[in-house]
C-alpha cells in the first residue's frame, strides 16, 4: 500500500479537516462530529434540509456536493463503513430550519440501520425526518429475499434533484414523493479494472490480473457479476449498455440524463473516450442525451474503472433540477 | 443472577478476542464483504473498553448502556447499529428488572432480528444468536455448539448484508459477524466458567 | 498496460469527441482540429481571446478550463507532445474578436516552438498574438543555459487571474502586463508515488519500487530531484514546503493562493489528508491561504502523486480574479 | 544537382528507417525525456509518405514544402517545429533557386539553429546536424561521421529539450533526436550512393 496519509486510523478525521479548511466557504464542520453542514446557512433558512452520507474513500461524494441547491450537511463514517446514528444526527440538527430533514441513504444494511437510528433519534427531538433509500445498481438482482440492490453513483443524480427541489421551496412530502418517483429510473452498473485498498485493511478488496476487468463491481470493492479480459473501450460501453437496457429498454421517443463516474484512478482521458463510445452507442438506437456529466463524483478511493449511470427523466421537471445552478465544490 | 462485574469481564474477554483475531475478522470479510469488519469491531470494543475503565461502580445497566453507546458510536457499518442495539435492549430490559440471563440475551436477540431484519439461515450473525440463546434458555451453552453454530453459516448463501450481492459465491466462507458473535459468547463462556 | 480506450493512436480524437459531445453546452470543436473553442460565443465578443493548450494527459486541462471568465480556447496535442502550429492557429482564427489574443504556453522546446510558429501565421493574418511561457516548477534549477523550469500545475491559476481578467474587458497589452506580474510569483513542486503510461508507449514513464516516491517530478514523467522512501502525508508536506520556502520566503505578512494538485490517480482522499497537513505546516507559520483549492486540475494521466503550487498575491486584484466566478467544466 | 526525385527516395528511407526504429527512439526518449521521440517521428513520416505519393510530378520545392507542411503538422512536441522548419528553409532555398544540397543544407541548419535557440554541445539533434552540415560542404560525409556525431551526444549534459532537467543524469544516453538525425543523414548516404 503506497499511499499519502499518516497513521491509518487517522485518514477520516485528517481528510475532514483538511477539507473544510481548505474550503470554509462552502463547509464547515459540526464540532466534535465528522458532519458537514453548508456554510451558507442563509441559502437554507425556510427549506427543508437535505442530509446523506455514508463511508468516506467515495470523495467528492458526499461532502463536495453540500452547498445551495443540492445537499444541506454530508456525514462522513469511516473508510466503506456508514456513519454512526449519533454523527448523522448531529447534522440532522445542525441543518433542520423547521421544515424537516430528508435523508438520502444508499442501500447498505449498515447506512439503512445507523439512518434508522438517526431518524429515531431526531423523531424523539420532534424533528420530522423522512427519507430514501437509493439502490440503483442494477448489477444486483433485486429481491424480497436479499439486501437488494446496492445504492452507486445515482445516488449523486438524487442529491441533485432533491436539492433543485428543496432550494425551490419543496416540502418535506414533496421531496418524498418526488424521490420515490426518480428512484426507479436510477440505472447503474460498472466495471473495475483494479481495486481500492482500505488504509486500515493494507490490500486491495480484490485482486485482477493484469489484463483482466469485472463488470457489476460495487464501491466498496464488492464483487461483480463477470469477469474477463481486458476489451476495447467500444466493448465495455457494448457491454454496460446491454445490462442497462435489459432494465430500462433504452427508446428515441424518450429523454435520458447520463452520468459516466470515474471510480478514483482512472484518469478523464479514459473517461471521455467511454463518453464517445457511448455517445456513439446511444446515437445508434437514436438517443441523444439531454443532459450529461463526465467526472469522479462517487469514487472507491483509489479502484480504477468507470460506472455508467442512465436516468430516464420521465418528468420534464427533473431535466430542469439537474440543471439548476448550485454552489458547491463538486458537482 | 448476572452482575455488572460479570458483565464487565464478559466484555473485556470480548475485547480482547476482537483485538487478537482483528486481521482475520477484516480477512473473513474480504471475500464476501468489504474487508472492515475486524477494524469496526476493534474500533468500537476500543471504545467500549476505555467507557468501561472510567465506570469502576456502575450497575448492569449503566454497564450494558455504555457498552451500547460506545458501540453505537464508534463502529458504524452494519455491525454497530446490530451490536449497539443488543446491548440496549439488555440496558432496557436490566432497567425493568431482569439480572437473569436468558432474559436478557432473549430481548437482545428479539433487538438484533428487529434491527436488522434477518432471519436464522440468512448467513449473518443470527446464524450464531439464534441457536446460542436457545441453549442459553435450555441451560446447555458449551464451545462445541457455539463453533456449530458458526460454522454453519459456511455453506450458506447469504439473504442480508454486503454477502447477499454474492449469490451463490457466498458459500464456502465463513460469516465474519457470525464469527464475531461466536467470540462474544465464548466470552460468555469462560465468564460463567469462572464464576 | 491497462486502460479504457480503443487504439492507442486514436485516444486523442476520441477523447477530444467524447469531450466537447458530453459538453455542448461548454465546447466546441473547430472543425477538423483537435482545437476547443468556448460554445458561448456571446460572453467573448469585445474581448481579449484566451488560448492555452498543449500535449494530451493533462485533463482537465486544458479544455476544462474553457468557458466565460477563463479560456477561450483550448488546443489539444497528442499525448504528452504539443500541439502543431496549425491547431493552435485555428484556434486563434476561432476565438479573434479584433481586440487580440493572448496564448498562455507552458516552458518546453515543444510548445514553446509550436506557439511561436502559430503567433508568426496569425500574425500574417494581421491578428494581434502576445504570449506568456509559464514556468512555475521550481523542482528545476532557472538557468540562462538549459530550457530553464518546466510550466505546470501553476498554469491553471495563470488561466483563472488571466480569464478573469479578459472577461472584465483588459486589453492585450493588459493581459501581458498582468501574466509578466503574476508569472515570478507562482511556484510548484510535485511528488509522485507512480509514473503515468502513453497509451502509444504501453509501459510507464519511470518505475518506482512499491515503497518509493519520487520529489520533483514534472508532467510528463520527467525525472525529479529525489527518489527515496515513501513517508507520511505530513513528511510530504514538510519536503516540498521547504523547497517552496526556499524561493518564496513564506511570511505571515504576506497573501499566499494554495493549489493542492492530483496527478491524476490521487484519490481526494490523500489529496485532503495533504491539504490537512499543509494547512498546519502553514499555520505554524502563522499563515492561512486567502485563496485555496483542492483536485486534478493538471494531471499526468494516471500517475500517483500531487504537486503543491504556492502562489503568492502580492497585488490585492489577483485574489479577486481568482474568485471571479466562471462558467467552465473544470475549475 | 539535387533533384525532387532523389529528395523523394531520401524522404523515402528515412521514412522507412522511422518505422523501423520506432521503438527503439521512443524507448532512447524514456529516460532523458518523454518517451515519444519514435511515435512522433512515425506519425510525421507516415503522413509525409502519404503526402508524397499524392505527388508525383513534384518539384523539388513542392517536395519540400509538401514534407515540411506534413511534420508541422502532425508531429507537434519539439521535433515537429524543428524538423518541419528544416524542410521549409530547403522549400525556401530551391525557391530561390539553389538545387545545391550543401547550400539546401545549411539554410536547415540555420533555421533549427533558429527556431530552437540552441547549439552544437547543448546534446539536442544540432549535434548531429552540425558536424554532417560541415562535412557536406566539404564533401567527406560518411557513414563513421554521422555514427561519431550520433554517438557524441551521450556524454553530454543536455541544455535545450527535456533532456535538461536532468542534468548530470543525462550523461550516458544518446539524445534521440540526434540519433532520429542519424537516420536522416544516413538515408542521404544511401540516397546519394544510389545516384
Ligand atoms: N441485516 C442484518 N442482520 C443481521 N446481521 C447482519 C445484517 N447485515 C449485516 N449483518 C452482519 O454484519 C456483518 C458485517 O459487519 P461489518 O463488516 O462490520 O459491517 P459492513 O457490512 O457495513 O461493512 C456481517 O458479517 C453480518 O453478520
Ligand atoms: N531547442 C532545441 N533545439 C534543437 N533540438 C531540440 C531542441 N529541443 C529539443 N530538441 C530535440 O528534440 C528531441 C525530442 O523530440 P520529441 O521527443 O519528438 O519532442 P518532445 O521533447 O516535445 O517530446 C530531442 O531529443 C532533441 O534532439
Ligand atoms: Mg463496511
Ligand atoms: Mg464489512
Ligand atoms: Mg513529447
Ligand atoms: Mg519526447
Amino acid at each position: 500500500m503506497k499511499k499519502i496519509i499518516n497513521a491509518p486510523q487517522d485518514v477520516v478525521p485528517e481528510m475532514v479537516d483538511g477539507l473544510v479548511r481548505a474550503y470554509p466557504q462552502y463547509l464547515k464542520q459540526v464540532p466534535d462530529t465528522l458532519a458537514m453542514v453548508r456554510s451558507d446557512t442563509a441559502s437554507m433558512v425556510g427549506k427543508v434540509g437535505i442530509v446523506s452520507g455514508g463511508g468516506s474513500g467515495h470523495e467528492p461524494a458526499h461532502a463536495g456536493f453540500v452547498g445551495q441547491g443540492m445537499l444541506s450537511a454530508a456525514v462522513a463514517g469511516q473508510v466503506f463503513t456508514s456513519p454512526t446514528p449519533d454523527q448523522i444526527y448531529a447534522a440532522i440538527k445542525a441543518v433542520d430550519q423547521g421544515q424537516g430533514v430528508f435523508l438520502v441513504v444508499k442501500n447498505y444494511s449498515g447506512d439503512v440501520m445507523n439512518f434508522d437510528m438517526a431518524k429515531d433519534m431526531a423523531e424523539m427531538d420532534d424533528i420530522e425526518v423522512q427519507s430514501i433509500v437509493v439502490d440503483d445498481d442494477i448489477a444486483v438482482k433485486d429481491s424480497l429475499y436479499t439486501q437488494g440492490r446496492r445504492g452507486v453513483a445515482g445516488t449523486v443524480l438524487m442529491h441533485k434533484v432533491l436539492g433543485a427541489a428543496a432550494d425551490q421551496g419543496a416540502s418535506l412530502d414533496e421531496l418524498s414523493q418526488l424521490a420515490q418517483a426518480v428512484l426507479p429510473h436510477l440505472n447503474t452498473v460498472a466495471v473495475a479494472l483494479s481495486a481500492a485498498t482500505v488504509p486500515e485493511v493494507g490490500k486491495p478488496g480484490f485482486e485482477l490480473a493484469d489484463d483482466e476487468i469485472e463488470y457489476g463491481v460495487g464501491i466498496h470493492s464488492e464483487p461483480g457479476y463477470r469477469r474477463e479480459k481486458i476489451k476495447p473501450s467500444k466493448a465495455l460501453v457494448t457491454e454496460l449498455l446491454a445490462k442497462i437496457d435489459e432494465r430500462l429498454h433504452l427508446d428515441a421517443s424518450h429523454q435520458y440524463a447520463v452520468l459516466v463516474n470515474g471510480m478514483g484512478a482512472t484518469p478523464l482521458m479514459e473517461q471521455y473516450i467511454f463518453s464517445h463510445d457511448l455517445l456513439d452507442a446511444l446515437a445508434e438506437k437514436g438517443i441523444k442525451p439531454a443532459f450529461m456529466k463526465v467526472g469522479n463524483y462517487m469514487t472507491s478511493i483509489e479502484m480504477a474503472g468507470i460506472s455508467l449511470t442512465i436516468f430516464e427523466l420521465t418528468d420534464a421537471k427533473w431535466l430542469d433540477y439537474l440543471t439548476y445552478p448550485v454552489k458547491t465544490i463538486a458537482w | 443472577m448476572f452482575t455488572a462485574q460479570a458483565a464487565t469481564t464478559w466484555l473485556t474477554k470480548f475485547g480482547d478476542a476482537i483485538a487478537t483475531n482483528k486481521a482475520y475478522l477484516s480477512d473473513l470479510d474480504t471475500p464476501i464483504g468489504d474487508g472492515d469488519h475486524g477494524n469496526n469491531m476493534a474500533r468500537g470494543m476500543t471504545a467500549v473498553q476505555a467507557a468501561l475503565a472510567t465506570q469502576t461502580d456502575a450497575d448492569l445497566t449503566t454497564v450494558f448502556k455504555t457498552v451500547a453507546m460506545a458501540l453505537i458510536s464508534k463502529v458504524g457499518g452494519a455491525s454497530g447499529p446490530l451490536y449497539g442495539t443488543a446491548f440496549l435492549e439488555m440496558a432496557k430490559a436490566s432497567k425493568a428488572g431482569t439480572t437473569d440471563l436468558p432474559t436478557l440475551l432473549a430481548a437482545a436477540l428479539a433487538g438484533i432480528e428487529k434491527r436488522g431484519g434477518a432471519q436464522a439461515g440468512d448467513k449473518t450473525m443470527l446464524d450464531v444468536w439464534v441457536p446460542v440463546v436457545a441453549a442459553v434458555q435450555a441451560d446447555k451453552l458449551d464451545a462445541t455448539l457455539i463453533a456449530t453454530a458458526v460454522d454453519s453459516t459456511k455453506p450458506m448463501i447469504a439473504k442480508k448484508g454486503r454477502a447477499s450481492y454474492l449469490g451463490e459465491r457466498a458459500i464456502g466462507h465463513l460469516d465474519p459477524g457470525a464469527v464475531s458473535s461466536g467470540y462474544l459468547f465464548t466470552a460468555l463462556l469462560e465468564t460463567e466458567a469462572q464464576a
